[in-house]
């Protein structure tokens, strides 16, 4: 059935599978649930079968890749290698499950339409980035998410929303100034910006070792305001005012994980991590990682807001990704990579059931949640198992990430990064931990700020079973990691892509 | 014989003429057939783009004489970008007009329109620098009288201010033309090009016509008179004058530049340079410090055209090829923002941006329009502002100019300011405080579709850029 | 160089001299009154210097344009000012307020003006003396032209053109002004006996004037603008007698009037296109009565046209209130 | 010094004369007449410069002149009526001096226009 031109197709695809739908639905009237429902799930399903398809035909020695001239000279290129394909299942499978939830959640909330169109939308852009075959088309599908999603963030219109949507434009549009900046500049020395692994930086430029690091520096700033990088993440506790879908999306499966690959992206496939390290730039990029994951960790110490603390935890571990991409070695870039997947899939469960509480009690703070355990087991059963596997512990998938990661920081002779993980964890404990205590040991409250009744079960369904989902997921990524097909085993395999000669 | 003599660069110029005529004489019919004589002419435009580029670029001597006697019309491919951004945007505001301009307006409107189309496609094809004054003439009167069809104070005060400044800017410019050709004896400018040389004389008419046109153009700080100007004309008016009309004069410039005063201008160049990205720095402060939306949008033209101007003193084929796109993208933006304007005052009877009053609910098409226009503006992709923006900033790199990058990089970020400012303020939950009045669709629409026009030139810029290369304009200014 | 006498160079002087001075009353005089009278003035002066010059074309057009009509367009205005200052306040019109610019700006401006000047005489002084122009190829072509006199010549077969745009402009002008007024009721004033006597006796010279510059354009010094100018002159001259036209005028006859000469001339040339020529080529054979042609109705046009232009407004047979209301609704969406 | 050249130069002169005038004075008829005197300047540079020559005279800037002097009389008679009708709106025959920034705050002494002081007034 393949015929030779679905190998250019298929991409384009995946792409319009949400694009299309995205854009049907912004016309359709806010009542047609049924209809804007259907889309959504068609959609969805119709980009994870496509996704199915791509990697079963990688697996099977096709070249996906769709090319369309965009200047002379440059092209908009979407192609299916080892390192997209693990971004975009990732992002087609939660976003599956994000739109359940998010069409659970918003029920019966106004302009419905206009939100699902831009998650839509959204997700368009989230593979676009990751498909994206060069840094020029990289840089298209970046500046396109600052876009989308920004209706998003300031959906509500509140006071609140408008002035987080306001701090996240600001963050991002000059972090996509820098990246624009850093690629025209790279173009005109380098003279192309197709990725390739090991990177091009190496084999086209001689000479000129000075601006190659600025537009290092450049590059690396516009996409680490996304992946919220320390002086550049104060957007992302501010963005969590958003509803409970679009934190979920925001922090698991688009904005940050985009920023995330975005480093891997430059640090990999445009540079080269051997010519990185010529460069003198990966050990610098990883003491700024070290010095996100402890500050991220510790100011999630201090809020009693659950979102909020789930904000800092996300800036401490996106971090990670970035740590394992710039140790030198592996091992270590094993344990970063595949905690893109194992983050964004913990993170999300966390997002869900923070969204349950605050949708089905009203519970937004900490301190409200005593004995919430007890009023909607199941909810906080998943969050328990997230809050584990962010901690590390095993065998929780978390702990997968950690474990190569510190593997492989020894074999990289950078023992310094040991204690920084380690520390990490344990703060990671300190504020996961009173919240699990909190929750199923405490005595309830007398009454809830705002509950709402769903009949026998805890909340509704289509709340309740995406965190279950994931939760099961984060479980099974933790143990299963070594069965063929895993993330780990592919992560592996891109590994040996990149650092093999 | 017939096909020989019949040229679509002539049905161009003769059509809008003829309608102009048939709109005065007819006014009772005077929106349709202006509405039919708009797809005419932009029928024709595509004809003649076919021609072009099949045949390459196309000289026509009027009259049979031709240059130096005579005058010619000359058209390459940045003449034929030029006429069909006009016939896109021309179509699109004339259909929207058919809406907004009621029986009485109207009757003045269609025809001042067509002469003002007119005077636009004579311009882009002339070769000739004293017919370029007449069509300067004709472009001026027409876009003032179009300005006071708003009646207000305000359209008459700025309308006076305009026809008073470009009557200013076309007598530099024809003093300019008169020491040129009594200097070379012609006043057609390949010949000019072929026998220009550096003197006194060819000094100051490129400082006289350099002003004069500045002037219309309204580069800062020559700019005083657009905001009000555009901001009190009606909407489709402010629409054809920011999208259109002030492009006018920048052609010339181009041309003249690119032709006649090429050799040895690197210090002028480098002072356009200054002074545009003064207009992108300034033009962009003021927008934010803007109340109403169509000065917020007139103030942003005055710093997009403040891009044009980067690229003199870089001057390399990629530098000229970027400006370009930023025109034509900038026409296609601006229009559309000013389109959507109008529709959100007239659906709220004003346009203070601090309450838009829900409007991204009410009017989610024309909200979209400005937003997708706005995304141009910004030179964020997917978008022909993008392109432009891209290709700019790799010219000015290549150049080693790089104080130009940071011009561009703050003037993107003042944009995004400013248009999100918009954008943010129609996402409130404030109660509806307007009785608001009912937008026709095809109003919005057209907003939309002009929007559109711009997102595309963002993923479909291989064609504009091919014809650029028609005729080679840009080949005798290369580094 | 010729032989150059004492006198005429005297004469050049003097005319230069009394030229600028003229201008330079006019435009600052205290009284605008006065200050027009001047340009007027300046305006005849203007036309010597063509004589001067070897221009009688351009002088013709000046007396008849340059003074002639734009005087009588600007005492027009300032009566309507000064009409309308009665019932408003005064303060302005009379005695314009000095711009407000500070005195480093008066500065600035003066020392920017003479560097212009400056610029320009250099320029001028360094011009190539051997600036022969075109007036060989002129001569050369003058033949197949259809005209004798090249001025003529030029303006309807070589650069024929222009002149179709320069008529265009001329209608716009007429288009804007009707858009921006209206010319609401006849001024009831009773013209004096003299201008009444006068006009009876004038019109018909004028128009047989018009007629005869028309005719010998196309050998001697006249045409079409000439002509035109002449004609309006008389409309002007009937206005100013209080004659208005009449209902039955101001519609579309008068809109076809306006618009008669551009028709003409835009027909001539596509009839002539569909017999193979290009676009304003007139075949030499014809060219001299099709010139003709197109200057009758030109002169036409502009007559009407100018003349309009003085009438400063859409003469409005209805009741002129509908269009004012209309006019304040519509410009209620716009901003303040 | 030919007299040609010297016509040039009162051309240049008159020209620059204008252009002061324009700048400096307030009221629109004034400075309508300034342009006007600008033109003729330019005007008599155009052909003074093309009588320089010992040559058979020089039609093309003649007709360019004439051309040059009906395009002016219709700026003229359009910035006349323009005119009137500012006045009749605002009661001056003046430019608005305020800034263009300050468009939307001016007004405050325009009496005459009904629809924009409403407009003005419901904001």
């Amino acid at each position: 059935m393949y015929a030779i031109n679905w190998d250019v197709w298929l991409p384009l695809c995946i792409l319009a599978s949400s694009l299309l739908p995205g854009l049907l639905i912004f016309f359709l009237p806010e009542e047609r649930v049924v209809m804007r429902t259907l889309l959504n799930l068609g959609g969805a399903s119709l980009k994870l079968v496509l996704v199915g398809i791509l990697i079963w035909g990688v697996f099977n020695g096709h070249h996906y890749e769709f090319r369309f001239s965009l200047l002379p000279g440059l092209d908009l290129v979407l192609r299916a290698d080892a390192l997209s394909l693990l971004f975009v299942a990732l992002s087609a499978v939660l976003w599956l499950i994000t739109t359940v939830y998010a069409i659970g959640y918003l029920e019966g909330s106004p302009h419905r339409s206009r939100f699902f169109g831009f998650f839509s939308l959204c997700v368009t852009a989230t593979v676009g980035v990751a498909l994206a075959g060069n840094l020029m088309t990289f840089l298209l599908f970046f500046e396109m998410l600052t876009l989308v999603t920004y209706p998003l963030i300031v959906h509500r219109g509140t006071q609140e929303a408008r002035r987080a949507g306001r701090i996240y434009l600001a963050y991002t549009v000059a972090g996509g100034t820098s990246l624009l900046v850093g690629t025209v500049w790279l173009y005109g020395l380098a003279g192309s910006l197709e990725f390739t692994s090991q990177g091009f930086v190496a084999d086209l430029v001689t000479g000129h070792r000075v601006e190659l690091v600025i537009i290092f520096v450049l590059l690396i700033a516009g996409v680490g305001v996304k992946a919220a990088l320390l002086p550049l993440h104060g957007w992302l506790p501010q963005a969590m005012v958003a509803a409970a879908p679009v934190s979920a999306l925001l922090h698991a499966v688009a904005v940050v994980k985009a920023g995330a690959f975005g480093i891997v992206r430059v640090v990999y496939d445009v540079y080269g991590i051997d010519f990185a390290v010529s460069l003198g730039v990966a050990l610098p990029l990883a003491i700024l990682a070290a010095v996100t994951i402890l500050y991220g960790s510790v100011r999630a110490l201090f809020q009693d807001d659950l979102k909020r603390r789930l904000a800092f935890s996300t800036v401490s571990q996106v971090s990670y990704i970035v740590l394992g991409t710039a140790i030198v070695g592996p091992v270590a870039a094993v344990g970063g990579l595949v905690h893109l997947v194992h983050q964004g899939v913990m993170k999300i469960t966390l997002f869900f059931c923070a969204g349950n509480l605050a949708e089905t009690l009203g519970v937004h703070k900490i301190s409200e949640m005593d004995g919430v355990g007890r009023r909607m087991p199941w909810t906080m059963a998943a969050f328990t198992i997230g809050a584990f596997g962010m901690i590390g512990a095993p065998p929780m998938a978390g702990f997968i990430s950690k474990w190569y990661l510190g593997l492989g920081a020894l074999e990289a002779g950078q023992g310094w990064v040991v204690p920084v993980l380690v520390g990490s964890s344990l703060l990671n404990a300190a504020y996961f931990l009173p919240v699990l205590y909190r929750a199923w040991f405490k005595v309830p409250a007398a009454s809830w700020p705002a509950e709402r009744s769903f009949g026998r079960v805890e909340t509704s369904l289509a709340l309740l079973l995406p965190p279950l989902i994931t939760a099961f997921l984060s479980l099974l990524l933790g143990l299963l990691a070594s069965a063929p097909f895993s993330p780990l085993q592919w992560v592996r395999f891109i590994i040996t892509l990149e650092y093999v000669p | 014989m017939l096909a020989q003599s019949f040229s679509w660069q002539v049905t161009v110029i003769i059509l809008p003429l003829v309608a102009a005529l048939l709109c005065f004489m007819l006014p009772k019919w005077g929106r349709w057939l202006g509405l039919v004589m708009a797809f005419a002419i932009t029928g024709s435009v595509i004809v003649l783009a076919y021609q072009v580029m099949n045949q390459g670029a196309l000289r026509y001597a009027v009259g049979g004489w031709g240059a130096p006697l005579g005058i010619d019309l000359y058209v390459d491919g940045l003449s034929l970008l030029m006429l069909m951004v006009v016939a896109l945007v021309g179509l699109v505001v004339s259909v929207y007009s058919m809406a907004y301009f009621k029986a009485g307006k109207a009757v003045h409107f269609w025809p001042l329109w067509m002469l003002l189309w007119t005077a636009m496609n004579a311009l882009f094809l002339s070769a000739d620098i004293f017919n370029l004054y007449v069509t300067l003439e004709l472009l001026g009167l027409a876009a003032v009288a179009l300005v006071a069809l708003a009646g207000g104070v305000d359209a008459l005060g700025a309308a006076m201010r305009y026809l008073l400044v470009s009557l200013l800017g076309s007598l530099c410019y024809l003093l300019g033309v008169a020491l040129l050709y009594h200097s070379f004896g012609t006043v057609d400018i390949a010949l000019l090009a072929e026998r220009v040389e550096s003197t006194p004389a060819v000094w100051a008419a490129m400082a006289l016509m350099t002003v004069g046109l500045l002037f219309k153009t309204a580069l800062f700080p020559l700019h005083f008179w657009l905001p009000p100007a555009h901001a009190s004309a009606p909407a489709p008016v402010s629409a054809l004058l920011s999208a259109l009309v002030v492009k006018a004069s920048f052609y010339i410039l181009l041309r003249l530049w690119l032709e006649v005063f090429s050799q040895d201008s690197t210090a002028a160049a480098q002072l356009l340079g200054v002074l545009g990205a003064a207009a992108v720095l300034w033009g962009g402060v003021q927008a934010l410090r803007q109340t109403r939306l169509k000065m917020l949008i007139a103030y942003s033209t005055v710093s997009q055209i403040g891009y044009l101007f980067l690229v003199f003193p870089l001057a390399s084929l990629m530098a000229w090829q970027a400006g370009l796109y930023l025109l034509l993208s900038h026409a296609l933006a601006k229009a559309a923002m000013f389109l959507a304007a109008g529709n959100i005052l007239c659906f709220g009877g004003h346009d203070r941006i601090a309450d838009l009053d829900r409007v991204a609910q009410r009017l989610p098409l024309s909200l979209t329009a400005f937003a997708l226009a706005g995304v141009s503006s910004m030179g964020l992709p997917f978008s022909g502002g993008f392109i432009g923006k891209w290709m700019l900033l790799d010219a000015a790199l290549q150049s080693g100019q790089w104080w130009w990058v940071a011009v561009i990089i703050v003037g993107g970020l003042l944009a995004a300011a400013y248009i999100f400012n918009v954008i943010g303020h129609s996402f409130t939950r404030a109660e509806i405080s307007h009785e608001a009045k009912p937008v026709p669709a095809i109003m919005e629409w057209s907003a939309l579709v002009l929007a559109l026009a711009a997102v595309l030139m963002g993923l479909f810029a291989s064609w504009p850029l091919a014809v650029m290369d028609i005729g080679a304009p840009f080949g005798g200014g290369g580094s | 160089m010729e032989t150059l006498t004492l006198l005429s160079w005297a004469f050049d002087v003097t005319l230069g001299l009394t030229l600028m001075w003229l201008a330079w009353r006019a435009l600052a005089s205290e009284d605008l009154f006065k200050g027009i009278v001047l340009f007027i003035a300046f305006g005849l002066l203007m036309a010597l210097a063509w004589v001067r010059l070897d221009a009688p074309d351009i002088a013709l057009a000046e007396a008849a344009i340059g003074a002639g009509l734009t005087g009588a367009l600007l005492l027009g205005a300032l009566a309507k000012l000064e009409a309308g200052a009665e019932s408003r306040s005064r303060r302005s019109e009379i005695l314009p307020r000095p711009a407000d610019k500070t005195k480093v700006f008066s500065g600035l401006l003066v020392f920017l003006l003479l560097a212009l000047v400056v610029m320009l005489v250099y320029a001028i002084v360094k011009l190539p003396p051997l600036a022969s122009g075109l007036s060989a190829q002129v001569a050369e072509n003058i033949t197949a032209s259809g005209v004798s006199n090249p001025v003529t010549a030029t303006l309807l077969n070589f650069r024929a053109y222009d002149t179709l745009l320069e008529m265009a402009v001329l209608l716009l002008a007429v288009l804007g002004i009707r858009s921006l007024a209206v010319v609401q009721e006849p001024r009831g004033r009773e013209p004096g006996a003299v201008l009444d006597m006068l006009s009876h006796l004038l019109v018909p010279l004028l128009i047989l004037v018009s007629g005869y510059l028309l005719w010998v354009g196309s050998y001697a010094a006249g045409g079409a603008f000439q002509a035109g100018a002449v004609l309006a002159a008389t409309g002007v001259l009937l206005l100013l007698t209080g004659w208005l036209p009449g209902a039955w005028f101001v519609g579309w006859p008068l809109r076809f009037l306006l618009i008669f000469g551009l028709a003409v001339f835009v027909a001539v040339t596509l009839v002539l296109q569909l017999f193979g020529a290009s676009f304003l080529e007139f075949p030499p054979s014809l060219a001299g009565s099709l010139i003709l042609l197109i200057e009758v109705a030109a002169a036409l046009s502009i007559g009407v046209t100018l003349t309009a232009l003085f009438l400063g407004g859409r003469p409005q047979p209805e009741p002129p209130s509908s269009g004012r209301a209309e006019k304040r609704n519509t410009s209620g969406t716009q901003p303040s | 010094m030919s007299s040609d050249l010297f016509y040039a130069l009162t051309g240049a002169s008159l020209f620059t004369l204008g252009l002061y005038a324009l700048i400096k004075h307030a009221h629109i008829l004034r400075k309508i007449l300034a342009i006007n005197v600008m033109g003729s300047g330019v005007f008599l540079l155009l052909v003074a410069l093309a009588a320089g020559g010992q040559q058979a005279f020089d039609p093309v800037p003649h007709a360019m002149v004439i051309t040059g002097i009906v395009v002016a009389i219709s700026a003229t008679a359009l910035a006349l009526a323009l005119m009137l009708r500012l006045r009749e709106a605002s009661g001056l025959a003046v430019l608005p001096d305020t800034s263009p920034e300050e468009l939307s705050e001016q007004l405050p002494e325009a009496p005459s226009d009904v629809a924009s002081k409403n407009n003005g007034k419901n904001a």
